[in-house]
């Protein structure tokens, strides 16, 4: 089964790399924009989901950080 | 041979870049015409790139061996003897299409490749420098391929561990449509366990070993792709090469520790073409013959035909071979250090370079029509009859006060501090560097101490250069100052030159006037290396670098390395010490032509630079060398870019101290005599008794004393020319950090 | 007294690390993947890239056979020093508090910074003086060192913040302007700073990192300042 | 309108990162995972979801390296 981890700075913690990016917008012409967050995308063959959460925990994501979130892609194989 | 695909046509032979001519010349070498393999693999020999078409004939005139030499030009990289046994490897090499096309992937991959080529020759990488250019900063992509270049330098070298000691970077309007990323790179090696790349033993294993083979880089060369394969979109057709440092770092060490431990007969590294060329030229400098099986490539995609591996540019793999019996003991180390290895062919005794898929013959080339064979064609070069480029556009309006023209120049693109790019680098990892970027005008790295004396340790000095508008200007005397810019950055840490490399960056030699700036440029570093007992040891050559509005600036970059025999000694370029007395030393008759004023002002590059007496600026390149060998000086530095006042400045910003100078000047000449240009002159600082002393040997005049919180500059007739506040300099010198 | 260094495939300054406690004590290096910690007195857990560090700096290393020896090393009372990408390790392995974020500036940034000693009672400072600046390298791009305020404000009232940026050196935007760290017991200790890059005078012009190592020494050796 | 761009190495790019967390993810005990990708995520709000392409083309993403999905995930705003 496909999954994928959608892996953000949590929230309250500063996240530079956002603010790089809602900064550099306007000056390209891009109005509007705002709340930007940046983050770890992870996608990944699992045989068996009960593994998802564990893995994130351990190694995909740092908890102290990061909040996690799981996506399962297809119910095939 | 079965000839299972189409045989490629004429029309593909020129669509991979090789004329009319070539091919008919590749029908004949294989006595039919080739093959969809073999076409891939002639093209790409026989490419600029790889066979130096245009430039051997000239690269043959250069001087290559002195007393130093320890390997000279035909290795992939050159090796000079350092002393304690040890030799010094380096060379530099140019990325600068990879580079325009993604900066941040293409500069990350020219230091990987020149990281290989220094420990191909079982040398450990112990430093890399830069050599940039860009269009000018008010141009958003010359700053996107800026930072671009910048970060993917530091990231490889940063992650793999060698240091990013010093560089250079240019910004000039010819450069807006072809940016340069040359990168250098030295390695220390035991004299007696420097490897060739030779191939030798029929019957011994050839071993690759690294990263596995996607499409990677394989550009061009797609045209050949099947029409199966073809109509799978580009997705499959990935040309950007991605660097990954932590693979290279794994097969680095891997790479030493089957030399140390004796497990191979010879190494080489894949660079552009890949295995075609890497196996090749191993075959071609051992007189023996290849056979590879390409079905025994570790692949990183599944369908890859038999020409796509060949040609693959997938980055962090090298050749090996390997006897017999060794085989097993080498795939054990490439498992303790977690890289790929395959036993993918044998050295035979056929002269031919065979490629086999499964067993199946693909491909049957004799080695030295591939490798040696490439017409060499002659260049027919011509001065052209007035300046091609464009004068650059004037940022400096007017007549400016000496102390305008000195903030400008302080704050020029070209001039301003390099602090935002080198904060980037990691310049001190192996614990060697004794100057780091901005402390003296040469990169000082540490060797061990010897066995005898426990305290002394002597050091490397290494500088690289060109300023490609006075190679504009004049192709011949402008690379004669680059050679010896460097020299002068060698001698003011008290190095002693030991060998030299360069990089040949100029724009199409099959156009006359580009021929003649190559040919001029060359006689220029030949005469210049003679001259200062530099031999090239190395180097390469990027032609064809031109834009839709013309050629870059021709750009021999130049990289030095020498030896101090006491690193404590190293001087340092910034003012120590208030009270000391500055010297100004050597020949110097500066110039504005084709100085930095003269570009701020918008002045049209001139026809020829003022002529240089070499032996002169040797002369005081020794004095001044010997003078800092005493470890008597205070500090030491060259007048370069920006001219005397601009030195001063920068001795006083690097050491924080003011000082009060005066020259002997008329106010119609004080411009010439504050910014204007040239080789030969020096600013020593230190006890007026010691310095008086080097008056015996070089033209030497005092012209001021270190202190204050300003630079002030008088005119013997005409009272203060200028006189800047540290701070006020400092913050123009910064003006590099708003690009970033 | 004897320093082991760990290893791994991606380690740059564990040379450098080496060569540095070969000024106070033996030293030898450790292989990531091997358990045994070859009878060290103390460890150091060095600067680099570990496993390539993809992902998160240090997230793997972290799992390594080595590292699961420095856990239970340090649940033992031994001595534990992580620089740079080794401070990083462990962060991630929880051996310390915190966690290490992207430098603000969001670049790696190699820059010589002044540290204040904030105490110089513990097992790595105890060479130096209290209030005392060093000056020692930085060069990373995950620095920031972050904690939650609770944490921060135990850490802080029981003496483990160790090291400070002095005023205007913190570039990479840490907390409270935090380079080094220790366990509640002490005997574990981190820092972002390189001090193996500054123990020699003639190469950078600071022998300042010294301290460090000689502190652990004396720890060792039940030397008190 | 809150949008989420997912970021990837483009197909047949290498992809050091995933080839990473697939080494390690069975040495902590997690097998049967492959396949495995790290990318990029960039969350946002957005006036006009019309610009997103572009921003992607232009700033979020390397199209040279990697390619990139756009998912609205609201209607609101
Ligand atoms: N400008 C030059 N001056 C001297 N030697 C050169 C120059 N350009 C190339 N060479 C030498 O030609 C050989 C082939 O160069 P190159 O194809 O760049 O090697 P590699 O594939 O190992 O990078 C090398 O030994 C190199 O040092
Ligand atoms: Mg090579």
């Amino acid at each position: 089964m496909r999954a994928r981890v959608l892996i953000r700075p949590k929230a309250g913690i500063l996240d530079p790399q956002g603010a790089a990016v809602e900064r550099a917008l306007p000056a390209l012409g891009f109005a509007g924009v705002g709340n930007v967050h940046v983050g770890r995308l992870v996608e990944l063959d699992v045989e068996n989901e009960a593994q998802l959460q564990p893995m994130c925990e351990r190694l995909l994501a740092n908890p102290l950080v990061e909040d996690y979130e799981v996506q399962l892609l297809d119910g095939g194989s | 041979m079965p000839e299972s695909a189409m045989l490629p046509t004429l029309d593909d032979a020129l669509a991979l870049g090789l004329t009319q001519a070539e091919y008919e010349l590749v029908c004949e070498k294989q006595s039919r015409p080739p093959n969809q393999v073999e076409l891939a693999m002639y093209s790409l020999l026989w490419s600029e790139h790889c066979a130096y078409k245009h430039s051997k004939k000239l690269l043959r005139t250069l001087p290559t061996e002195g007393e130093h030499v320890v390997m000279g030009p035909g290795e992939n990289a050159g090796a000079v003897d350092v002393g304690g046994g040890l030799v010094c490897a380096f060379k530099v090499e140019s990325h600068n299409h990879p580079s325009a096309v993604e900066p941040f992937q293409g500069a990350a991959t020219g230091v990987g490749g020149i990281l290989r080529d220094i420990f191909a020759i079982g040398a450990r990488p112990i430093a890399v420098l830069d050599s940039l250019r860009f269009g000018e900063p008010t141009s958003g992509r010359s700053r996107y391929l800026l930072d671009g270049a910048v970060s993917g330098i530091g990231h490889y070298g940063n992650s793999i561990g060698v240091p990013t000691v010093g560089g250079e970077v240019y910004f000039e309007a010819p450069y807006e449509q072809n940016c340069l990323v040359n990168a250098m790179a030295l390695g220390l090696a035991g004299r007696e366990r420097l490897v060739r790349s030779a191939a030798a033993g029929p019957g011994n294993v050839v071993v690759l070993f690294g990263a596995s083979t996607g499409r990677d880089g394989i550009g061009g060369a797609s045209v050949l792709a099947s029409a199966e394969l073809g109509d799978d979109g580009e997705g499959k057709r990935p040309t950007v090469q991605v660097g990954d440092p932590f693979e290279e770092k794994k097969l680095m060490e891997c790479s030493l520790e089957l030399l140390e431990r004796g497990l191979i007969v010879s190494l080489q590294d894949l660079g552009a073409a890949g295995l075609t060329s890497s196996a090749s030229e191993m075959a071609s400098k051992g007189e023996v013959g290849i056979d590879i099986d390409v079905a025994s490539v570790p692949l990183r995609e599944a369908d890859m035909e038999p020409f796509e591996v060949m040609v693959s540019e997938s980055q962090e793999r090298m050749l090996c071979v390997v006897e017999p019996a060794n085989v097993a003991a080498v795939m054990e180390l490439c498992e303790k250090w977690e890289v790929g290895g395959a036993a993918i062919g044998t050295v035979t005794d056929t002269g031919r370079m065979r490629v086999l898929h499964d067993g199946e013959l693909v491909g049957d080339m004799p080695v030295r029509a591939l490798v040696d064979d490439c017409p060499l064609y002659d260049l027919d070069p011509h001065k052209p009859s007035h300046q091609i480029y464009p004068p650059p556009v004037a940022t400096l309006a007017g007549e400016p006060t000496p102390a305008q023209a000195l903030l400008a120049l302080l704050s020029s693109p070209n001039l301003a501090s390099r602090r935002p790019l080198f904060e980037r680098y990691d310049a001190i990892v192996q614990s060697r560097t004794v100057r780091r970027p901005e402390q003296a005008d040469a990169a000082v790295l540490a060797l061990p101490a010897s066995e005898g004396e426990p305290d002394v340790r002597a050091a490397l000095a290494v500088s690289i250069d060109c300023n490609g508008r006075r190679v504009a200007a004049d192709p011949y005397t402008g690379t004669v100052e680059a050679v010896l810019e460097c020299a002068s950055n060698l001698a003011c840490v008290g190095a002693e030159p030991l060998g030299t490399t360069n990089n040949l960056n100029f724009g199409n030699p099959e156009k006359p006037h580009i021929a003649w700036q190559l040919s001029e440029a060359v006689r220029g570093l030949g005469d210049a290396c003679r001259a200062l007992s530099a031999p090239i040891v190395g180097g390469n050559v990027s032609l064809y670098n031109e834009g839709a509005t013309g050629p870059i600036y021709p750009t021999p970059v130049i990289g030095m390395v020498g030896r101090l025999p006491d690193a404590r000694r190293a001087a340092q370029m910034g003012f120590a010490r208030a009270g000391d007395a500055i010297a100004l030393v050597g020949a110097f008759w500066p110039s504005l032509a084709a100085s930095e004023l003269a570009k701020l002002r918008g002045e049209a590059l001139p026809d020829g630079l003022g002529r240089i007496d070499v032996e002169a600026v040797r002369a005081t390149q020794a004095a001044v060398m010997d003078a800092v060998r005493t470890g008597e000086l205070s500090s030491a530095h060259d007048i370069a870019e920006g001219g005397l006042a601009v030195a001063l400045a920068e001795c006083c910003l690097a050491g924080g101290l003011g000082a009060e100078v005066s020259v002997s000047t008329s106010p119609e000449t004080a411009l010439t005599v504050l910014f204007g240009e040239a080789s030969g002159g020096f600013l020593l600082s230190g006890e007026r008794g010691r310095l008086l002393e080097l008056a015996e040997r070089v033209p030497l005049e005092l012209i001021g004393t270190v202190g204050s919180d300003a630079l002030t500059i008088s005119l013997t007739d005409a009272g203060e020319a200028l006189s800047v506040d540290l701070n006020d300099m400092g913050a123009a010198h910064a003006a590099l950090g708003k690009l970033f | 007294m004897k320093f082991g260094v760990l290893r791994f495939p991606g380690s740059c300054d564990e040379v450098d690390a080496l060569e540095a406690a070969r000024r106070v004590g033996d030293a030898e290096l450790i292989w990531h993947g091997s358990r045994d910690l070859k009878g060290s007195d103390a460890i150091v857990v060095p600067g680099g890239f570990s496993y390539g560090d993809y992902l998160r700096a240090g997230a793997i290393a972290r799992f390594s056979p080595a590292m699961e020896s420095v856990i239970d090393f340090a649940a033992d009372g031994g001595l534990v020093l992580g620089i740079c990408n080794g401070f990083q390790v462990l962060c991630e392995a929880r051996l310390l508090p915190g966690a290490l974020l992207a430098n603000e500036n969001l670049h790696f940034t190699f820059r010589q910074v002044e540290l204040e000693v904030l105490n110089s009672g513990g097992a790595f400072t105890r060479a130096c003086a209290l209030d005392q600046c060093l000056s020692i390298p930085a060069k990373h791009s995950w620095g920031r060192y972050h904690a939650d305020p609770d944490t921060l404000a135990a850490m802080d009232s029981s003496g483990q913040l160790i090291l400070r940026y002095a005023p205007g050196q913190n570039f990479n935007g840490s907390l409270h302007d935090i380079a080094g760290v220790c366990n509640e017991r002490g005997n574990v200790f981190g820092l972002m700073p390189h001090p193996e890059h500054a123990v020699d005078e003639l190469i950078g012009g600071s022998a300042d990192g010294l301290k460090i190592f000689e502190s652990m020494r004396m720890t060792v050796e039940g030397v008190h300042a």
